[in-house]
């Protein structure tokens, strides 16, 4: 059914693939991570500064489908300045919407809007791509403190 | 001229309604559909023959041999070889390539050799050859392409040289449709001492083959690309070729004798089919095999060519659509890729999808072939003979709507 | 209990007359039958979901793909692997053998090194390290028979040393019944640091398996022995074990990223699935392990041991019949080698074959072991979950006939 | 049906299988051949001696099933003391009855028997494996004449 489709495209995914936020690079990003979807080429950018606890500043860039680019969007938009716990509980309930279908925590705030995706297992991966760049970067920033 | 409307009743799958729309295949340069004629033979198979063969003595499995062996002699006469001995039966494309690297290339391949190929393969004919080339210390050279998607001869002519061993190359491209004059590539190659290989896995199935016409010393396809099963790949060896080739596989059916200082070998081509071959596949084959004929080849290649000058006609009325490939619809396939601006290939996948229109979005196992066209992936909408004009405007009517979200 | 009756209903090819009689098909071991589940769902995929997988969008490669991984995740379940990501698949036992000796072999054993196999072993898991022995300069060695036809272990421990990588050895013997005791051997293997490779082609579709309690590093066996279709084997490795390997055949699928100057592998086991696999028989093995986990492999063993030894027993009273192999019925398969004095084996086949009782007569790809009997083949009768006592009767009736035509 | 195999193991051929013909070694012959059928393990040895255009003597021993066996006592019995073109002509049609099935010419004798061999292909190779040595050993005759 086309509205299956309607409602995978909503138009919050389209406004922030076509308006990505914190796009570009950090200048002096202490953490930079990448990954890419061998699959289909998707590709994520991630630059971090983590300070006191919290994501300080993170910018992304990267090329792929709409389904990738708006996730890492919202992704930065929703975490960008977000104590790091917060961090991890939103990447939790984000995995937790996309792979085994459950309903979206009030918590996720815009990224529920990528709740269709759960129903298209083959573009499940294209949406998870930057929260596992997010989780590694969020590991380097570990180590490395 | 086919007549689609009666030729689809053959195929059970496409009574189907996708996403509530009729199921427009078109996907086919990943794999066909399959015929009834294909479901029935494995039916049967499995219902009246089913038996381990070579082996047996007993009447299933003398009718379960005579039927695997029936199909090499359909394959050998299908691409017009003189031989059914020189017919290996594998698993696919990409496994009779990576025989002939292993059996002929560890034999004849050494140091400072060097495999000619092009930025056009299809992965299972690039790989194959860096693993061999880092077994043998030799080097994989690539010929480039011309901006409207040919093979660049110059380039090709300018690599092939004394070390050149062998000349790999496929016939018709899975993302640009491009049909090569492989004849002239197999004369470049030979006059250089080199062999050359043809990856057909694209043409068998589109277009009348002649094995001789090629000029190939290999030649290697896929059944599931010419409407029959998965699991079955071939590959021809000009006659002779093989007997002078290593086993790949050992094991059960290729021995002549087994001892525990050394053993030997069967002969030709059994000596390749190491184990319980895919025997009901096979035999699925050569029913496939008997549609495509009693269609006529070509037939089949009119009635595609017709239909690939009709979506390219059609596609580029849209504004801004770019069609990768050959303009001239006689120097290609039926595969169209195409870029819609602004709507990356995975969006405009699924949202086919939602139409019922199957395409393909991705790299096609082409990377190398990506990167010359500067994109990371494209959208690929391919033919077969089930597929008719009026598979193209759903196709379209996807393609608006593709634009119209991402407006 | 298995109520054959029913059971056979579920098996087309068996309602049918063999001349003129009916077929008793005791050639199981070779390839055993097919259930109409298993026919069934062949001609599922094909009518509603055949589209190549992993890189497919649309709906039909979405269903393909689906189902694809599903049966890897009933295969480990099946053999009680916790990784579906750890089972490959494969054509047949043969090649799941020759890739450990590729990707595993070609890696980790060089010159001086052994590899300890048996004089019973099939030809499948002989001639793949003979080939990889001549590739490292490596030695295989082999392990001796006792006269009661089991597995020699003092010799086996007397070979295993500080030389030896690799442990390969059959479970159950398509030749003699014989169930060795694998995860004794396993043991064997590991306190000397070598690995152990299990040829289970002959013991998954008969007997409840463990792959813990085997204590197997690689364990290889074929979809077609187990009411599955022909073209499907399966590889499983323990967890670590593939990551350390490297690719087989190179191809699509097989790949992260294609560079011209060199390429990377997809993650495991997708790195050793080169090409476009064989999906519709994948997808059926899937249903022959749900028909047979409905049966339940306890009832399987159990139906099996009692009709081995209905058959042993009535076949010992024809004078000067010998069977070969252990005498209980609990340390062996349903597999039955036999004699008739004065008749060669495959006289005895043929004329089994005019009463419509399907045995096999020949080597059974074991020439070491047919040298170790002493005998340049044997007949043999081998059972499945279809077969039951009304079988051997018209086995007896072939055999007196035979005799009485060489009397 | 049983007739059929009534009629692939006919008396003359169960005869000549339990009292072969010929059989054992020919000390001092000149040409020694053998063939292995690898599928199903039947071997057969000749022994050959060739004088003035004719078969002077000949020989055989092996193991296998009956068809095998006895198609070589048969052999053996037919050609000894015949010459080379007999041996060729009798041979072509041996090969003419098993493999296309052609009626049994009269010059065949006993080989007549073999008739119901062609309707079991499998079986076919047994039959022929003693007529492919004896072309091996003709054609070595042929060379050191
Ligand atoms: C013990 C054993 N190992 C290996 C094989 C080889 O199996 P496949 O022919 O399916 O590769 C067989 C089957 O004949 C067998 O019985
Ligand atoms: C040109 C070409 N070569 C090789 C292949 C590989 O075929 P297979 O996946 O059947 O091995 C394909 C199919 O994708 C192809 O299009």
């Amino acid at each position: 059914m086309a509205e299956l489709f309607d409602d995978l495209y909503r138009e919050l995914i389209l406004d922030h693939y076509r308006r990505p936020r914190n796009h570009g690079e950090l200048p002096d990003a202490p953490i930079r991570v990448e990954g890419v979807n061998p699959v289909c080429g998707d590709e994520i950018h991630l630059d971090l500064k983590v300070a006191d606890g919290a994501i300080a500043d993170i910018g992304f860039w990267g090329h792929g489908c709409s389904i990738s680019q708006s996730s890492a969007s919202m992704l930065t938009e929703r975490l960008k300045g977000r104590p790091l716990d917060e961090a991890g509980r939103v990447t939790k309930k984000v995995r937790a919407m996309l792979i085994d279908g459950e309903l979206p925590d009030s918590e996720l705030g815009d990224l529920e809007a990528l709740e269709g995706v759960a129903r298209l297992p083959v573009r499940v991966k294209c949406a998870l791509l930057c929260w596992n760049v997010l989780e590694q970067g969020l590991a380097e920033a570990a180590t490395t403190a | 001229m086919l007549d689609i409307e009666r030729l689809r009743e053959d195929f059970p799958i496409l009574h189907q309604r996708v996403n509530g729309h009729r199921l427009v295949y078109l996907d086919s340069a990943a794999t066909t559909q399959k015929p009834r004629a294909v479901i029935d033979a494995l039916v049967n198979y499995y219902e009246t023959s089913n038996a381990n063969i070579h082996r047996g003595i007993h009447t299933l499995a003398q009718r379960a041999t005579e039927q695997y062996e029936d199909t090499r002699a359909k394959v050998a006469r299908f691409i017009g070889a003189s031989n059914p001995e020189d017919v290996v039966f594998t698993r696919n494309t990409t496994e009779s390539i990576n025989l002939v690297a292993h059996s002929w290339g560890d034999r004849f391949i050494g140091e400072g050799d060097e495999i000619v190929i092009s930025q056009m393969e299809h992965h299972s004919n690039i790989v194959p050859w860096q693993l061999l080339a880092a077994r043998a210390g030799a080097a994989v050279r690539f010929a480039s392409l011309t901006p409207d998607g040919h093979l660049d001869v110059d380039s090709l002519r300018a690599l092939i040289g004394p070390r050149t061993k062998l000349v790999s190359l496929m016939h018709m491209s899975n993302v640009l449709g491009t049909i090569n004059p492989v004849a002239e590539f197999a004369e470049m190659a030979h006059r250089a001492g080199a062999l050359f290989l043809l990856d057909a896995a694209q043409s068998v199935p589109h277009l009348p083959f002649d094995v001789r016409a090629t000029g190939a010393d290999f030649v290697a396809f896929s059944a599931h690309k010419m409407l029959g099963p998965t699991g079955v790949g071939v590959l021809w060896a000009r006659e002779g070729l093989l007997e002078e080739m290593d086993p790949f596989m050992g094991g059960g059916d290729m021995i002549a004798t087994v001892r525990e200082e050394a053993s030997t070998w069967a002969e030709v081509p059994h000596k390749f089919e190491a184990g319980t071959p895919n025997i009901a596949d096979v035999i699925a084959l050569g029913a496939a095999i008997e549609y495509l004929e009693a269609l006529g080849m070509d037939e089949v290649r009119r009635h595609e060519v017709a239909l690939t000058a009709y979506a390219m006609d059609t596609l580029e009325r849209i504004p801004g659509l770019a069609i990768h490939g050959p303009r001239d619809p006689e120097e290609r396939g039926g595969v169209v890729s195409f870029e819609v601006p602004g709507v990356h290939p995975h969006d405009m996948a699924t949202i086919a999808d939602g139409h019922g229109v199957a395409i393909r979005a991705g790299h096609h196992c082409a990377q190398l072939l990506m990167r010359q066209l500067r994109v990371p992936a494209t959208s690929r909408a391919s033919f077969s003979v089930y597929n008719g004009e009026d598979d193209i405007a759903p196709l379209v009517e996807a393609i608006e709507h593709a634009r119209k979200v991402f407006a």
